[in-house]
């Protein structure tokens, strides 16, 4: 029996294979196709201390291979979710990451002092790199000062594990991961979206109400693979690889460049049992290989 | 329950210039389906296009396991979809709320316009089942782009057609008939489908003449089941307050009174 | 008649549409395919002082609709390119624009004052971005102070218009563009590659023997056009814009984002014909329009 | 001239477990084209995969305005390939320098193995024309990946064969047969295409016992025609200074004696 469990910032994953955070909710709609405890975990949607409508429609533009969204944080704010979404989930055997995002310190504070002790919360995403938000978000994660200052104030506020989600739309980004892992992340992940565009030509309008969205999907794997083995050369603390994978072949090359778990977004979209079919084709695969543990493959990439 | 599974083509056809009419072996989803709901399909075996595109049900036939897909082409998606002659294809679905009604609806009004008109057959099929007395107005910019008349009418609908260009019934704009219709007829329930500004012309009129009705919005969706909040629509919820629902999932049908479309 | 012309950094091109540095190199080789004199432009093969063997193989690598290379400037060296390349270029009526890569700022210089007064040559394009070799390339266009100090140097040994080339690993692209437009650029060109990577499972190694690559077409497409957007705001001078143009409405993308002209690199892989097809497609399009002219289309975008 | 258009394809089928044989109506390339010279295909009207792919030319026929090529289905590219049964195709050739051979070789050597294999029947084709002796030597893993036998043979060539696990002709490496075989018979040129360690293996062979030699290399591809400087292959040039070549444009055939094969 191969095991395909793994250790990511403390908490114990049957399995590397997570959902991504906004592209699952909170799992109750992809329970209605299986269920929900075959994963590793989830991620869950990006939630914000107060309530927040999101942006206007259009939010979604489909690009080659990739998909733009500008949904800006539509969310029932941090007291909903912990009130209804977390003890709904609760009742399946998969890890809860619950993903916040805050417009100042403050905001960050309060929602990991909420979130603190919340029962089967394992741990918390900090996002500090949604380019969807005006006045906040992606600003966080550009800068290694502010990040830093981020993880260092809500390490403070929680002894839950804290994963700290990077941004792709930056010069140097073992920079900002370094800067996280000194102030007490306990892993990094990503990338969150790169800043893109589409255009109509018809109306000669942005495809989007809001401009600009977040360019995500296989288009960006490329991209996100190189990020991963860039940071897991930087930083000691686990990786959670993300971007693009939509196969279970996918998943071995965000392993292989240095990611401890994987998590699958925009591969929902793509067929809805994507993160099922990766957790199988993992399993065939390092069966037929003869690798018998899983966590043989993160970073073993020869180069 | 909601079904993501190959089904097997049995006819994809062109019907007029730019329409085509799919009928899908699918028993799973026509055992579930209801009239209103959709279906996301996927346009190729690559990943460009890369999302599912959202299609309605047009005809479900419980009894064969079939149903079948009026769409029209426009993009790259359903081009490709156009393409596809046999085989299989992956299918989402059924996904959304679909239309209702109740059993002491004596007569209601379904109203279509352009592709629009492609889900409204299943509806009428379910309301004739019902006994109702079906009304069914249709409008379109030409002939050429008119769809399903013939299904209403095998149906025993009473139906009226305008045309932009009055190369079929009547010169003008559905809601113009509407109109009129409305004003000699006590209609319970009027069903909507079609672009946007007959939409909200529909909605102004039975707003005006208390008449309820249920519109089918369009938005651009990624999930198509409501996890993603692409395929938001403003609603006014009773207590006043404005919120987002998924047209994915809370729709693509809504009554008329709760969406705010904005121009 | 529709109008095609436009110009940029004062060079006047017939049509808008030029073939990208390193992806037609020196136009002799689609000439045996059709007239190269259709075009708009040539920028011509990213050229170093010296002659340069570029990097091992493999030096391509396949992505969802994407294109990873390592070429690594692989090219005669200047002298060869002014003897043979230009003089070979020149019979075309074409305009031809060098691309020149340095690894210092002398180097950078030294190329320019050797071009200066070359027949044939209407511009030079600075590649201050190439992912693709070490101890120089895109260290140049990563930080807007180097960035400029090149354009100052470049500036003072030659007359000919400077198109700049950026990159699109950075934080803030605009801040590039503002530093060397003060200095003196004639246009900037965008964008250069984005750095990725791709990882072969089956033998654990990275696709590309150089590890990393620079990714190009379709996938980037997005990432490009906002780029060409948020510069266009920033900056007075013109853009020549390109990243996944296959089509003709892929071009009026980038002009109604800001481009003043576009450019076509992956795209040629794809099709050959698809520089002709996109000036074709836009003849046509703006016939259909009634668009007299299409300079009109030139950040027309309503945003 | 090199074409870039679309082919009408008049046969795609599988031959063996992994492989196909497709037959394309393109008289322009096949007017033009000559052994070792190979076409670009692209095999998905999507921009995923986005490259074309590179294959062999395996026959020609010039009156008939054909090409014929045999491929093995290795990854998603070629899987899409072998999807599509009628139809047209785009496909840009011919490309590259194929095989040469003069007037005055009487006895030539033709070694191939595995889907190596698939470019060496025209040429021989050509050499039996042109009266040459031709000798072919064969090497594949088993029987069922074993390519042309009968193509050769039809060419009244002088065919062995070698598997490596014995299920026809001699078991073991084809280099083991080509070195019995160039100790016998006097070879004036050697023509070459296969896996890397059997083209390294031919090499050391006709080098050591001084046989003028061509072989044929494969490297990723993106133009397919000298412009892209992507598919590199090192070679020594006659002053001794290395350099490179493109393998799409001076090759996919080199003379053996330039080659610089690094492992
Ligand atoms: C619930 C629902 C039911 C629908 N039912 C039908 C139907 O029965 N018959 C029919 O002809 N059309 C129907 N449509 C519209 C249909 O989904 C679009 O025409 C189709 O997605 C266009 O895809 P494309 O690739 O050809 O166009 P492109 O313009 O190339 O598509 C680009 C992207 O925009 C999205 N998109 C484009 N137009 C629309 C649109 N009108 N609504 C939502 N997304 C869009 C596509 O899905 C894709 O993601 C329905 C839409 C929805 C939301
Ligand atoms: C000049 C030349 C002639 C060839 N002739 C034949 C032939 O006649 N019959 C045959 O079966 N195969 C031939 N090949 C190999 C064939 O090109 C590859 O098997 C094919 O490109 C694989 O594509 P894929 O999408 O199935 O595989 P994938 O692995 O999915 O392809 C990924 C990328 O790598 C490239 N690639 C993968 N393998 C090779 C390879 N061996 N050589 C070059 N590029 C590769 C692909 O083109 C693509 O860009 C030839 C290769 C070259 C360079
Ligand atoms: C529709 C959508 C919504 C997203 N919402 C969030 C979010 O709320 N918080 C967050 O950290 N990331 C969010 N992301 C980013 C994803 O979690 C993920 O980082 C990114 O999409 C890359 O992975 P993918 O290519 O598999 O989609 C969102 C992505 C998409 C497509
Ligand atoms: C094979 C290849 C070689 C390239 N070589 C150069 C180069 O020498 N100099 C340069 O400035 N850009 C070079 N580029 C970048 C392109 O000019 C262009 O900026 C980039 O590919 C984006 O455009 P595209 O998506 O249309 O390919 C190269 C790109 C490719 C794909
Ligand atoms: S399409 Fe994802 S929520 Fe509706
Ligand atoms: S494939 Fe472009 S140079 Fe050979």
């Amino acid at each position: 029996m191969t095991n395909l469990a793994v250790e990511v910032a403390g908490i114990k994953l049957k399995n590397p294979v997570l959902t991504a955070s906004g592209c699952y909710g909170f799992g109750q709609e992809y329970n209605r196709l299986y269920d929900i405890s075959r994963l590793g975990g989830i991620m869950t949607k990006g939630t914000t201390l107060e309530p927040r409508l999101g942006n206007p429609t259009p939010r979604l533009a489909e690009t080659p291979a990739g998909i733009l969204n500008s949904i800006g944080l539509q969310n029932p704010g941090i007291d909903r979710v912990i009130e209804e979404e977390i003890p709904w989930l609760r009742q399946f055997d998969v890890a809860i990451i619950a993903n916040i995002s805050g417009y100042s310190f403050d905001e960050f504070e309060e929602m990991a002092t909420r979130l603190d002790g919340v029962p089967g919360v394992d741990a918390l995403e900090i996002n500090i790199s949604c380019p969807n938000v005006k006045g906040g978000g992606m600003a966080f994660g550009t800068d290694p000062n502010t990040a830093a200052l981020v993880v260092k104030r809500v390490r403070a506020k929680t002894k839950l594990p804290l994963i700290v989600k990077l941004s792709p739309n930056v010069t140097d980004i073992t920079e900002i991961a370094r800067a996280v892992e000194s102030e007490g992340a306990d892993a990094v992940s990503l990338i969150n979206t790169i800043l893109g565009m589409a255009i109509d030509i018809k109306n000669r309008r942005p495809v989007l109400a809001n401009v600009l969205g977040g360019l995500s999907g296989p288009a960006v794997k490329p991209v996100a693979v190189r990020m991963v083995y860039q940071v897991s050369k930087a930083v000691k603390v686990p990786i959670i690889g993300m971007g693009g994978i939509t196969s279970f072949e996918d998943a071995i090359e965000f392993m292989l460049a240095g990611a401890s778990a994987v998590a699958i977004g925009a591969g929902n979209f793509v067929n809805p049992f994507t993160p099922l079919e990766v957790i199988t084709g993992l399993e065939e695969w390092l069966d037929k290989e003869g690798i018998k543990d899983i966590r043989e493959l993160v970073g073993a990439l020869k180069a | 329950m909601v079904f993501s599974i190959k089904a097997i083509i049995l006819e994809n056809q062109k019907i007029l210039p730019d329409f085509y009419r799919m009928v899908l072996a699918v028993p799973s989803i026509a055992r579930e389906a209801e009239p209103g709901q959709f279906v996301m399909l996927k346009t190729s075996n690559t990943l460009d296009p890369l999302l599912k595109r959202p299609i309605s049900i047009h005809r479900i036939n419980k009894a064969e396991g079939t149903i079948a897909l009026v769409y029209q082409v426009i993009g790259r998606g359903t081009n490709l979809l156009s393409q596809i002659t046999q085989g299989e294809l992956e299918v989402m679905g059924p996904l959304g709320n679909g239309f209702y009604w109740k059993k002491d609806y004596k007569k209601v009004a379904i109203v279509g316009g352009g592709c629009g008109i492609a889900p409204l057959p299943a509806l009428a099929e379910e309301l004739v089942k019902d006994g109702k007395e079906v009304y069914v107005l249709l409008g379109a910019q030409t002939r050429e782009k008119l769809l399903c008349v013939a299904d209403f009418q095998q149906l025993g609908c009473k139906v009226q057609v305008t045309t932009d260009d009055g190369s079929y019934g009547t010169k003008g704009f559905v809601t113009e008939i509407l109109q009129e219709f409305i004003l000699n007829t006590k209609i319970d329930q009027v069903y909507c489908c079609g672009p946007l500004p007959m939409t909200k012309g529909v909605i102004k009129l039975t707003k005006e003449n208390l008449i309820p009705c249920q519109v089918s919005l369009e938005e651009r969706m990624a999930c198509g089941i409501g996890a993603c909040l692409g395929c938001a629509c403003k609603v006014r919820n009773e207590d006043g307050t404005i919120t987002y629902k998924k047209v994915c999932h809370d729709g693509p049908v809504f009554t008329s009174s709760e969406v705010i479309i904005d121009d």
